[in-house]
């Protein structure tokens, strides 16, 4: 099966060359690796090749093809290219995960104050929402000069992470 | 004296485990409330009872005086213990305890009153004989009154709340042309956050060291210091790492600051555990700042080095014990460090990061302590403080506590959310860390080392591909994992890929 | 001088990543080893590289030296570090390790052979004016000449084998009668267990004290001693619970002890840490036993007295360094217990209980420290000790230490394997302890209160039926619930099991 | 739906009466207890009732209606008695989850030896297997006078716990 997989900006072909139980012939773009790998249902793989130990841990995301990859010292945003997320891009023209335009939390929080209204034109720079989250007030600013022209949230409602809040164009 | 057999905790996350694990040690039994967010919090299961006192908001739970004291009254609670933080400093709390026949397991609410005004802890410290920073002892009359004095001290000055704390109501003034805007826009603030207008000035101390002393003070006029906390690791006016002894510390120095700390004490009639805190400049110049009149998160660098329970002290002291620790006897041994860790993205401003923690894997083995309440599938809530843990480490000497630390955050993982972790550990290889020479302004000096953006080898990054292809395979058969319903029991997987290949 | 850039370990569970943690903490590299059952072992994952070296049984892989020395070879290892037990005293491997220019973290094999037979390690502390059990000096020779030699010393005695170690080739003799066969019978099994049938006599010490001091010696003929273990809690042989300073000890008994371990480490010009193990009996005289040329599982709880890092010592002792630590210096502080958790059935004569780990919640907090290398969803392999972890409190005095071993056997908790926790826990509270007044014979004394089975209160009894009902509805919904793929994301699940009731 | 749970010898029926979320009315025999319970997919519960906060962990076993019950100090054996086992209990006259006179291990072992072969005659006490775990081996003894029908397993094998091993008849 053909997979790309894309961590942070970069993107990897990746195939299964042979298996023997856990140890595995892997090629990664035109790298060939023998590796000793174990996981488990919590996504923690230890993995030795070339005698060292690797540990990685995987935790899911809500879409179901992006992870976020720990290593010991790093974290990376992983997802995962297949035919259908292919398919998908085709039809869409682009990757298009989230609209530029559409502002969100990285963060779970509550929304303090929204002084924009639907219809309003704002400057780029502008303040559009203010979030709290464990004590500290995050203010959001519009991307672009443009129109309000969706507020998904209400002042006083508690928001997750990566939730449409306020969208401009 | 009295024998308390059941201790109220009116607090949360690890400070109220840390004050039950104690009870515990004490045999005495341990009550704890909880808001709606908090219902599955560690704090809940690890206490004895546990009541609920309202909705997720602190103001209408944890810093809800008359709910907490209806629990203490109906579970026969003898004693409150506050914390840090919430109600710990709140006279009015503490009044309602002592009206309520339940002792708050601290000190009177005058001396929470009179240390909690800025402006009267300043003219009680000076009247003691105490260094303060200099500065105005009397809050600010007029704008013209305002321009005057701070001409008269000399720029740069910081304006304050007198009721003020968390950086709430503060301003530093620079330039001569703010002073009257930078002077109204701190009386706002202090209004708004306090509920009182009232601002003082001091003189600024740039680039300081925050060095506070720990004391205890028993009812029957017994007042001891256990030595020194170097705070000087911030980020936000808030602290990330804190060790003792200070590498600054001369023996002279901690002798003179010492027996000022007590001093302090003395002269308010301190009972409990409490702080003062001081700036000291690269001359070794000391000001008092503020005395904290509670227990401090970073209290447990003192315990390691003395090998005294603060807690402990602080209900020994409470049931009316008299202290049995005299200043001789105390000793420094070692060294120890805290770094304090934070649901926090730290290469991005510091931003806080709740959610849900995925993983966890404890630090252990020798000289590693950790203090910490989050636990595997725990979601952090939105509402409290983004330190989700504390890791303490003590060593024979500061080298070595260094190398441990530096160990111990290696060893310690949390995924789920961004951590402050591999931040703390950038911190302990800077030089500047290392050779102890650093003040307040350490973050901001040591920036570009602390945000560099390093990535793992070439090899590892395949690596973290070839796991997460193997993943993305397993989820393609996940209808059929999904079947083995005991996970624990076969939580390392075999599964097949590819099949019919022979051995490699 | 050498520097030691990487170390192999040749060793697994939790000695294995307690030595690891100090390498990383000096900066050195590791190497770990496997066998085919722990390839998800912790020390492979904490490990910088990992090698398999063999199937699950010990003599295949563990003890396999050749295959051991091949990786440190490969992977150009400068030293091995063979923690306690596997090859840690075999002098054949330690020569091994010199014949390929690899270091071997311990004594010379000279030494070792010298104190690994114990009729060898008997003349060399009599020679050296150190006090021995009393008995033979020589291996027994026919029936006849051990019916005589046990009548001169006279009745009860020990039988024990020369090569011996672990209980194996050891009979007691208590009536004339069975001299001869219970000789036969010791020699019989020494043959088989050891390839050696020599066998000695010793005058029986009923219900003596164990108590070891730990000794270091570098190449530069320094030695010091770091005090006593109290090692007298134990069952079938094997201790449970260690402590330090010993309550049975003097300051006098402790000095003229000490002197003697110094005396023993130097009479053999001792390299690294060691251990001499004493018989004390209720008149505090005493006998050397044997001499443990390794590290001893109970290290951890002498560190903590004494805030030194064996293990770091043992390496920069290996790299050729001089002990900067002299005896003048060092002090005991405060007061600490280890307890050895095993996966075992206590409750059913100990018997081994290895098996997969479903949860577990490891005790954190003020003086305590834990050491252990299993984790969630780990399956504990049959092949290997039962000893999982090793949870070691500190405290100022003793009966503090007790109450904070108490709280944080409270606060471990394993579930999925049996564990002797609540066993240990309940030694914690038998008089006997508590004063310190026990022997080797303390579990055997103690049995009726340490086995009693208790049980819940009826309430507590009436909530794990609720909690098996709610699951059972759970589970009727299994389809349901496995659709929800992100489990960590939801842990704390809120169903409806019944519909449209009110609020209660 | 009318439900038994055997803990240890005890057996007891439990009945929800009322809920409202996590808050529940729940009757354990002829007690009524108000409870706020909360759990997790690991099968740990945190219950408070009469202001008491409870802690308890079960552990499933293999077989699907059998836990292990964990609480502060003990442990408990559960046993779940619905319609269906009630219907197998009729069925089969009794509660055999095992027969008296098949040995098996508690834990998962090694066998080393077995010093009987089929159709031996044995007398109660006598060793029939020995089986070897974490460097301690123990001797499983018969419990009857009786003949060996069946052997289950061979010297050298390593077994799960609760697998069968020799049968005696």
């Amino acid at each position: 099966m053909s997979v790309e997989i894309k961590i942070d900006k970069r993107i990897a072909s990746v195939e299964i060359l042979k298996q023997f139980e856990n140890l595995l012939e892997i090629k990664v773009d035109d790298k060939i690796y023998q590796v000793d790998l174990m996981h488990n249902d919590e996504g923690i793989f230890s993995i030795l090749a070339n005698g060292r130990s690797y540990n990685i841990e995987l935790v899911p995301q809500p879409k179901v093809k992006l992870f976020t990859a720990y290593t010991l010292y790093h974290s990376y945003d992983i997802e995962v290219i297949d035919a259908e997320s292919r398919y998908l891009r085709n039809r869409t023209g682009a990757i298009q995960l989230t609209s530029e335009n559409t502002i969100s939390s990285p963060m779970p929080g509550k929304v303090i104050k929204i002084p924009v209204k639907v219809g309003d034109e704002v400057k780029k720079g502008d303040t559009v929402i203010t979030i709290s989250a464990m004590k500290m007030e995050s203010e959001y600013k519009s991307p672009i000069d443009g129109k309000v022209i969706k507020i998904f949230v209400s002042e006083g409602s508690t928001i997750d992470a990566h939730q449409k809040l306020v969208e401009i164009e | 004296m009295q024998k308390f057999n059941k201790i109220l905790i009116a607090n949360r996350g690890e400070i109220a485990i840390r004050i039950m694990r104690t009870c515990r040690e004490m045999g005495i039994s341990t009550v704890a409330v909880f808001s709606d967010a908090d219902r599955t919090s560690m704090h809940v299961r690890y206490a004895d009872e546990a009541y609920h006192i309202g909705p997720s908001t602190s103001s209408e739970s944890y810093l809800n005086a008359d709910k907490i004291i209806d629990v203490a009254k109906k579970t026969k609670a003898d004693a409150i213990h506050p914390g840090y933080g919430f109600l710990s400093e709140n006279a009015g709390f503490a009044q309602k305890c002592a009206d309520n026949g339940i002792k708050f397991i601290g000190p009177s609410p005058e001396v929470i009153n009179q240390m909690g005004n800025k402006i009267q802890a300043r003219l009680t410290m000076i009247a003691a004989g105490v260094p303060v920073v200099p500065g105005t002892t009397e809050s600010l009359k007029t704008e013209k009154d305002a321009v005057d004095t701070i001409k008269k001290i000399g720029l740069p000055v910081m304006v304050k709340a007198a009721a003020g704390g968390g950086g709430k109501g503060m301003r530093l003034i620079t330039n001569e042309k703010d002073i009257v805007s930078l002077v109204r826009s701190a009386r706002s603030e202090a209004k708004s956050s306090f509920g009182n207008d009232s601002v003082y000035i001091e003189k600024y101390i740039s680039s300081p060291h925050h060095i506070e002393f720990q004391i205890l003070g028993d009812q029957h006029g017994n007042f001891i210091h256990l030595f020194e906390r170097e705070c000087s690791v911030q980020r936000r006016h808030q602290k990330m790492i804190e060790e003792t002894p200070s590498p600054l510390m001369t023996p002279e120095l901690r002798k003179k600051m010492g027996e000022y700390a007590v001093e302090a004490a003395r002269t308010v009639n301190y009972e409990g555990a409490g702080t003062i805190e001081f700036l000291v400049d690269n001359d070794l110049n000391f000001y008092f700042l503020e005395m904290n009149t509670r227990l401090q998160v970073e209290h447990p660098i003192t315990e390691r080095i003395t090998g005294i329970d603060l807690v402990k002290q602080q209900i020994l002291i409470a049931e009316g014990h008299p202290l049995t620790i005299t200043q001789e006897k105390l000793r420094q041994t070692g060294h120890a460090i805290e770094c304090r860790i934070y649901a926090e993205d730290s290469d991005n401003n510091f931003m806080p990061n709740p959610g849900k923690i995925y993983n966890i894997t404890q630090p252990l083995g020798l000289g590693v302590r950790s203090d910490g309440y989050v636990y595997e599938g725990y979601e952090i809530p939105i509402y409290y403080d983004s330190m989700i843990s504390k890791l303490i480490v003590w060593a024979e000497n500061r080298n070595e506590a260094i190398d441990r630390m530096k160990r111990a955050l290696y060893e310690y993982k949390i995924t789920g959310v961004k951590t402050s972790i591999k931040f703390l550990e950038r911190i302990m290889d800077t030089d500047d860390f290392r050779s102890g020479n650093y003040d307040t302004n350490f973050i901001e000096k040591n920036k570009a080392i602390l945000l560099a953006d390093t990535k793992c080898t070439p090899e590892c990054e395949d690596m973290v591909i070839i796991a997460a292809y193997i993943e993305y395979l397993d989820r393609l058969n996940i209808a059929q994992t999904s079947k083995e319903m005991y996970t624990a029991q076969n939580r390392w997987k075999k599964y097949t890929y590819q099949k019919n290949f022979e051995r490699l």
